[in-house]
């Protein structure tokens, strides 16, 4: 069971939990990103390619199920205008065994930085600033290749 | 072909898109940029550093070596930043 | 910020979540445990060693704290009787960064798996068997000393 | 000094603990399972594999090397099983 969403609102994490629970699972792991503050950073917006983000997602989670033995997994990115402390993003995956729900789990995030099309811009103030990729999540993506 | 910007590259050619009608000498992206920055001062700003751009044909991400013809649809865009 | 608890009641999730992503981080993961069926088992029970097992939980935590820059993380273990697909045991971890938290959660629940006085017996129908320690989790605790 | 059992070790015994004075010649865990099994066919039965039981002294893991002087709880139990 794959779900995708790009989405504005907020989500519901237990409501996403409770959906793989269902399954008839052992192990269910998340992981939730959330906007970080400091360096003066006050808010972010995120812009995203309509289509192929969701393509993008979906494929992720056929490579983690290929991968792992999951009886789910769940991608949800929100995108618009979102402020210090909010959730951006959120991974579920549900498995028979623990090592499955946590690797696939780290997995999705790490392969998500790289390969789905969204942007981050920060805001400090009125001044906006496009996000920089950063090497190490590169590296963290092709880590899961070797 | 229908061109798509996002994120820096689009605000740096102040549009989120244009139609070209890519020279028969343009086969890969590759080709492609080196056309598109004669274009105008813009492009040829938006697409100087190339180290900072990726693509993708038809919503599939490719690299620059990749044939543009019988693409319907070709994003430049600089590399994502999610999660 | 360390909580631990065994409790008979079930836990809420999501306010476990929303407790850690207070603490202003950037990463939050989580790992949920549930009874599994299969192999005929209708329910299971956990017994437990009062005191030493809070106390060896908030050891695990102290651990990891160690090990990685977190800003919080929460161990809830449920005891008593539990049907089939019930959740038995949640691992929250916060830190400003991604890798901090998923490496953290998947230590603290091999870790728990090892050291902390828990042992479950299953039950099908009206027999009840205890369960023997598995070679695999004692090798996946060890992997984190190496 | 005072015994506690958990799981199989307390069902085998039939009780989750007892008081116990440990003849002088006790002085690590593994002496006591030594004397403890002398005490009755059901602490024989109960710590006949060695393998399958964990010790704890003041509510710390040991080994059965440990010494159990000055501790004031000595718990023995199976492999654990949580999670």
């Amino acid at each position: 069971m794959i779900r995708v969403s790009v989405q504005r609102e907020a989500f519901d994490i237990a409501a996403e939990i409770g959906a793989l629970e269902a399954s008839g699972v052992g192990a269910l792991a998340t992981f939730t990103g959330i906007v970080r503050g400091g360096d003066g950073v006050t808010a972010i917006e995120l812009e995203h390619y309509p289509g192929m983000t969701e393509a993008s997602l979906s494929d992720i989670c056929e490579a983690a199920q290929e991968r792992w033995a999951l009886t789910g997994c769940t991608i949800i990115h929100r995108v618009g205008r979102l402020d210090v402390g909010a959730p951006i993003v959120l991974v579920v995956t549900a498995a028979p065994h623990r090592a499955a729900a946590l690797e696939a789990c780290a997995f999705l995030i790490d392969r998500l930085k790289t390969d789905a099309p969204f942007w981050k811009r920060e805001y400090r103030g009125d001044t906006a600033l496009w996000v920089e990729q950063k090497a190490s999540d590169v590296e963290r993506g092709q880590d899961w290749d070797g | 072909m229908k061109l798509v910007y996002f994120a820096r590259v689009r605000e740096a050619l102040g549009c989120d898109g244009e139609d070209v009608d890519f020279p028969a000498a343009v086969q890969s992206v590759g080709d492609a940029l080196d056309w598109l920055v004669t274009l105008s001062p813009r492009h040829a700003d938006a697409f100087a550093d190339r180290s900072k751009l990726r693509f993708a044909l038809d919503q599939r991400m490719v690299k620059s070596d990749a044939l543009v013809a019988g693409a319907s649809e070709f994003a430049i865009f600089p590399p994502v930043t999610g999660g």
